[in-house]
């Protein structure tokens, strides 16, 4: 490793070279348990703190995209150990530290009636389940916490559990909306695992790989040097990522799927009669799944740590990945400030009338994609024509059956 | 919990109206784990409007039975009026429904107006008028915005709707001296003439509205959820709306050409040039887009408004201005508020103090389809009904 | 290495065994829910992490959500202590039988199963391999096993379709 | 097609991000406790007496506890206590005067109502709107100490009607002197002249026209 890692630009293997520098410090038979809890403790506090700043940064895209200046206030603390006093608010970016001061000096309310056990365990389960999903990511071109063969099927096994605890946390509630959300959180579940895992099929077929590092090094072509390779960029690939956006909202709970805590009619759903620091953990575990689905995205379909043209990459890998998940992640906040809730029958219909039969075409799109590689010239103008046509017009028929009966009206007015 | 509820304020089971094709309702074995469940939403709840309470039973997600229960913001309006004289209930007006208290003050000075016999100048009408239909555009855009909000935006709409709804109710502050408890009309007049600046001002917002108007149709009405959540949801048809004594914008969704400033004429209504849009389908989209294009319409009637304003007076100059004292008689004075007709049923024996004083709230009245609107649809979809209805409690409970 | 078998061994057994005992519904199927975990740690203690991975995919997250979606949706007396039905015995007794007979049948087709010897160190079999081993060697009998779900999720679905116009129930 | 409407709802919110940077009719912010949006002249709050000089305030009350206010006031915030003597007030005329004059800022709602029927000019609005207590009914209800503000903070909050106000009083200071004097010349012979019981404004201002005398 260490001499790949040598030719690397210094940017680029910093925070490995920082890492075996703090493990050489420790005895040689602590080395193999530093280096490890050195890899989690960097996967949990970088993520925690992205997850800070993402609430932060939702906040505040939010407070603009509705003509409203968002958290602005919380600054730096009045320390009186300090001889001056920082006036700054450092743009409201200390925000979530003060939040989690408040969430962490709340009183924890269960209520009476309540499964204590199951109460107590969700939070946690949510917790613990959505960052291990973050193990597999590859954050740079050497900074994958955990190498797995089969790291795809890791992701989706190790992502399901969160809509378990929902469950628990629905159901141990002992609340009318608590329970609707359980319920719905289930239905979502089970409709909406299917075309995200479906979506990224194609890509496993294509590849022939499950390992995420292995997909992102197969990105990292261009044609005429500028162009990437990434699959976003093919039809099949392209109808992938949509598919996996739509269900990727779902899974996270995100607007306009926000069913199991839609705050219009069923108060704050699962999150109903939960306060303080556990209502914190679910807060931050959905952020965990959104991350970490975005990330995954990132992976699969945007290029991961590769940078989108060759002259471009002096800037360390794991920059881009940031910038592309960053990217993501707005994308999401400009989703959840602009579109209004689905009905949980909607939900359902447009997962199995519209997403799988789209996701499972795609799927032979693929197919047809990787049989049909060694065509080129004016083939390869074929290629992509049919290639699109395979997704546009489904699109186009399944939508309209999807839309049916539903389309703007014009007025009469009285005479 | 109280299956039963408490039965002041709560219709009973069987709703006097033919009521939709819905599902035969179960008995609620046992609340929790029985075939139904029973949610209680409200008095505290994010969007029931205030402290209304509905009590749904569900099979599933969808609504079997659904029963209003109300009275939580009861302020014995009424009874105060009766005990006070004509001049001190205008104030009591603003607060039955805050968001227009114009309009409402209007109503009763109307009523006020036709039991003393006192006449209006007529650049008072054209400014009530102008308070009038401005007052429509507040409740509109922020009726709108709460539709959205009840169908699940993350305050987006709302905000928008709030930032041009503040403009307006800025003007307001600056003519009546409040944002929302105006206090503004007298009987035979208005309480302060407008300077030009705020009229030339109050002018140029009301020509920029249709670009807000615009803007916020192309966010929302086009948009696809928009269209499956709303439209087929809470279907009233016209009989039904004619039957439950439904008024306004809600009335006019169903299909019914009913629109006091056309059938009354009240005031200067005649002389303005206005069309009444109505919807035919009687769903929640309809209700969310007669209002959008009453909205249009309010603008136009606003602009011939402004130009046609006359000098002169704004009170007339032999009206009392305290101490009235009407002829025994009585007098109903109605007009199109926004949210539907309002109406003040007074009643006077002489004395300073009305013998009896009643309103004619449209929030109360809209509210009694509600069960059947809500039957057979989803629980998510009885939120949205309910926002499309318009309510404000402090007109529904008094 | 013994010591994580026999955790995971006990993790479970233990949470089979409790999820039997346990009168509440909800809790027995978070149990089960937890043995399958546990099954799936097996797995991944034995090196199979394709399968591993599979199984937490399937079993965790795709069928405890059906038992759950079947344990909410059925009456359940949580809070009443039914007495014990006269034919309970009886019932017991029954299953009990039903289910020494399977145990005999599956432990006799173990135990005459010629298992290869173990060898010293575990085959690495890539996730590749494994996919085309499944394809090229198994692929009739994942085509039959394909089919057979298929046909039970249409029998499922016409069995949902006929039922709605009598029953409205939720579309979810 | 699918889509259309949720990318033009996507277009209007970019729109509006990036619009909320450079376009004040957007963004509509104030941040509250360092800027203030100046209040109009017309907006009102709770009720303040209005005494012609700060020095004095007691002695030089506008009110002459004539309990129109009192009477009128919708909500029934407002108790007066006339006085059994009378005291000279600021234009040197022997009133009464309000020995107690509470209102109850809690139960009071602004409606300017008072203001309104008062003949003498003497009850305003105040524009205070920063207002906290811990005690609603100790530190909210306001006496006639607590109540009175001079003719100069009128002038301050509300400086076109204050400044309408002075005149039609002036004015009417003015006829009413003369109106003595006439008298007095007139009816020299006779004993002192009495003008009439709180004189009718001479000149009706068209916001506040004279009071129907019950």
């Amino acid at each position: 490793m260490s001499a790949v890692l040598a030719s690397e630009p210094f940017l680029e293997r910093a925070p490995l070279e920082l890492r075996d520098a703090v493990v050489q410090l420790l005895p040689a038979p602590a080395q193999w348990l530093g280096h490890h809890l050195i890899t989690i403790l960097a996967v949990v506090l970088g993520f925690s703190l992205f997850f800070a700043f993402t609430t932060v940064a939702e906040r505040k895209l939010l407070g603009r995209l509705q003509n409203r200046l968002g958290p602005n206030r919380a600054g730096v603390p009045k320390f009186s150990i300090l001889p001056f006093h920082l006036r700054h608010k450092l743009f409201g970016l200390s925000q979530p530290f003060a939040d989690a001061i408040k969430a962490l000096t709340k009183e924890d309310i269960v209520p009476a009636a309540a499964d204590k056990l199951l109460h107590f365990l969700a939070p946690v389960v949510v917790v613990a389940f959505s960052l291990m999903t973050f193990a597999v990511l590859p954050v740079g071109r050497h900074l994958v916490p955990v190498e797995l063969d089969a790291a795809l099927l890791y992701f989706f096994a190790a992502g399901c559990a969160s809509e378990l605890a929902l469950f628990m946390a629905g159901w141990s509630s002992r609340n009318k909306y608590s329970l609707l959300a359980a319920m719905r959180a289930l239905a979502q579940l089970i409709s909406y695992e299917l075309p995200l895992i479906l979506s990224v099929v194609p890509i496993v077929l294509v590849t022939g790989t499950l390992s995420t590092v292995a997909i992102v090094q197969s990105q990292g072509v261009w044609s005429f040097g500028l162009l990437p390779h990434w699959f976003v960029f093919t039809p099949w690939g392209f109808a992938g990522f949509i598919i996996f956006l739509i269900a990727t909202l779902a899974e996270t709970n995100r607007s306009p799927f926000d069913l199991p805590e839609a705050e219009s009619e069923l108060v704050a759903g699962h999150l109903t009669e939960y306060s303080g620091f556990k209502y914190a953990l679910f807060f931050m575990a959905e952020y965990f799944g959104m991350t970490a689905l975005s990330g995954l995205g990132v992976t699969l379909f945007l290029g991961g740590w590769q940078a989108p043209a060759p002259f471009l990459e002096f800037i360390p890998s794991y920059l881009w990945f940031m910038g592309k998940l960053v990217g993501m992640l707005v994308f999401f906040i400009w989703i959840r400030g602009t579109l209004l809730r689905l009905r949980i029958d909607q939900l359902t219909r447009l997962s199995w009338q519209f997403l799988v039969p789209l996701a499972l075409l795609n799927v032979g799109n693929a197919a047809f994609w990787s049989l049909t590689a060694h065509w080129s010239g004016p083939l390869n103008l074929v290629r992509w024509a049919i290639a699109l046509a395979l997704v546009v017009t489904p699109f186009l028929l399944l939508g309209r059956t999807l839309s049916a009966g539903f389309a703007p009206r014009t007025y009469r007015y009285a005479s | 919990m109280n299956p039963s509820g408490n039965s002041c304020g709560s219709f009973p089971a069987a709703s006097p109206f033919a009521p939709v094709a819905g599902p035969i309702v179960r008995s609620v074995t046992d609340p929790f784990h029985g075939d139904l469940l029973e949610v209680s939403m409200g008095p505290q709840h994010p969007s029931t409007h205030g402290v209304f309470r509905m009590v749904a039973t569900l099979d599933g997600e969808q609504i079997v039975k659904l029963k209003p229960v109300f009275g939580y913001l009861h302020r014995n309006h009424e009874k105060i009026a009766e005990n006070t004289s004509y001049l001190a209930s205008m104030p009591y007006t603003d607060r039955l429904d805050y968001l227009c208290s114009l309009s409402t003050n209007w109503a009763y000075a109307f009523a006020a107006e036709k039991l003393l016999g006192q006449p209006v100048p007529d650049r008072a009408q054209y400014l009530r008028i102008i308070l009038a239909e401005m007052t429509r555009l507040v409740n509109h855009s922020c009726l709108v915005g709460f539709l959205f909000n009840d169908l699940g935006t993350s305050f987006t709409p709302l905000l928008y709707a709030f930032r041009e709804r503040e403009k307006i109710i800025d003007l307001f502050e600056s003519l009546t001296g409040s944002r929302m408890m105006c206090n503004y009309q007298r009987f035979g007049g208005c309480r302060v003439d407008p300077t030009p600046e705020w009229l030339e001002a109050a002018r140029k917002l009301v020509e920029n509205f249709p670009r807000f108007l615009d803007e916020y149709e192309r966010m929302l009405t086009g948009n696809e959820i928009m269209l499956a959540r709303t439209q087929g949801i809470g279907r009233v048809n016209a009989a039904q709306a004619i039957n439950a004594g439904l008024t306004g914008p809600v009335l006019r969704a169903s299909g019914v050409d009913y629109d006091l400033r056309k059938v009354d004429a009240y005031g200067f209504y005649g002389r303005m040039d206005f069309r009444v849009p109505l919807g035919d389908h009687g769903d929640t989209y309809d209700r969310y887009m007669i209002r959008i294009l009453e909205m249009r319409e309010s603008v136009k009637i606003l602009a011939q408004a402004f130009r046609d304003l006359p000098a002169g007076p704004i009170m007339d100059p032999k009206a009392k201005q305290r101490g009235h004292r009407p002829k025994a008689g009585e007098a109903y004075g109605r007009i199109e508020g926004p949210k539907g007709e309002i109406g003040f049923h007074l009643i006077s024996d002489g004395s300073p103090n009305p013998y009896r004083y009643r309103v004619r709230p449209p929030s109360l009245i809209n509210l009694t389809l509600l069960e059947d609107m809500c039957l057979g649809h989803t629980l998510a979809d009885s939120v949205v009904i309910l926002g499309s209805i318009d309510i404000v409690l402090g007109e529904v409970d008094r | 290495m013994t010591v994580a078998l026999f955790l995971i061994a006990g993790l479970m057994l233990g949470s089979a065994g409790v999820a039997l005992l346990l009168r509440n519904l909800i809790h027995s199927a978070l149990l089960l829910v937890a043995s399958w975990a546990g099954v799936a740690a097996f797995y991944l203690w034995a090196g199979a992490e394709f399968v591993a991975f599979a199984q937490i995919l399937v079993y965790v997250g795709a069928i405890s959500m059906v038992v759950l979606f079947a344990v909410l949706l059925t009456r359940q007396g949580l809070e009443i202590s039914r007495p014990v039905e006269p034919d309970a015995q009886w019932r017991a007794f029954s299953a009990i039988t039903v289910g020494a007979c399977l145990a005999a049948v599956l432990g006799s087709a173990i135990l005459s199963t010629k298992l290869p010897a173990a060898t010293a160190t575990a085959p690495t079999l890539s996730v590749k391999d494994t996919g085309l081993e499944l394809m090229n060697h198994h692929g009739a009998a994942l085509l039959i096993v394909g089919l057979i779900l298929t046909v039970a999720l249409l029998g499922a679905t016409v069995l949902a379709a006929t039922d709605k116009p009598q029953k409205t129930e939720d579309a979810a | 097609m699918l889509g259309t409407g949720i990318l033009n709802g996507l277009a209007v919110t970019a729109k509006n991000f990036l619009g909320s940077f450079h376009d004040p009719a957007r963004l509509v912010t104030v941040e509250y406790p360092e800027q203030h949006i100046p209040v109009p002249e017309a907006y009102r709050n709770f009720p303040f007496l209005v005494s012609e000089s700060a020095d004095d305030p007691m002695g030089t009350l506008r009110c002459v506890s004539c309990l129109t206010c009192e009477k009128e006031c919708p909500p029934q915030c407002i108790v007066i206590v006339r006085s059994k003597d009378k005291k000279p007030d600021a234009t040197g005329k022997a009133q009464f005067y309000p020995t107690v004059f509470n209102i109850d800022t809690s139960v009071c709602m602004g409606c300017q109502i008072c203001v309104e029927v008062c003949p003498f000019d003497s009850i305003k609005m105040d524009k205070v709107f920063e207002i906290t207590a811990t005690n609603r009914f100790t530190e909210l209800l306001l006496n006639r100490e607590q109540l009175a503000k001079s003719n100069a903070y009128y002038h301050q909050i509300h400086p076109v009607e204050a400044a309408e106000v002075d005149g039609r009083l002036a004015a009417e200071r003015l006829a009413a002197e003369e109106k003595a004097k006439a008298a007095a010349a007139a009816k020299a012979a006779a004993a002192a002249a009495k003008p009439a019981a709180p004189a009718a404004p001479a000149v009706p201002a068209p916001q506040t026209p004279p009071p129907a005398t019950p």
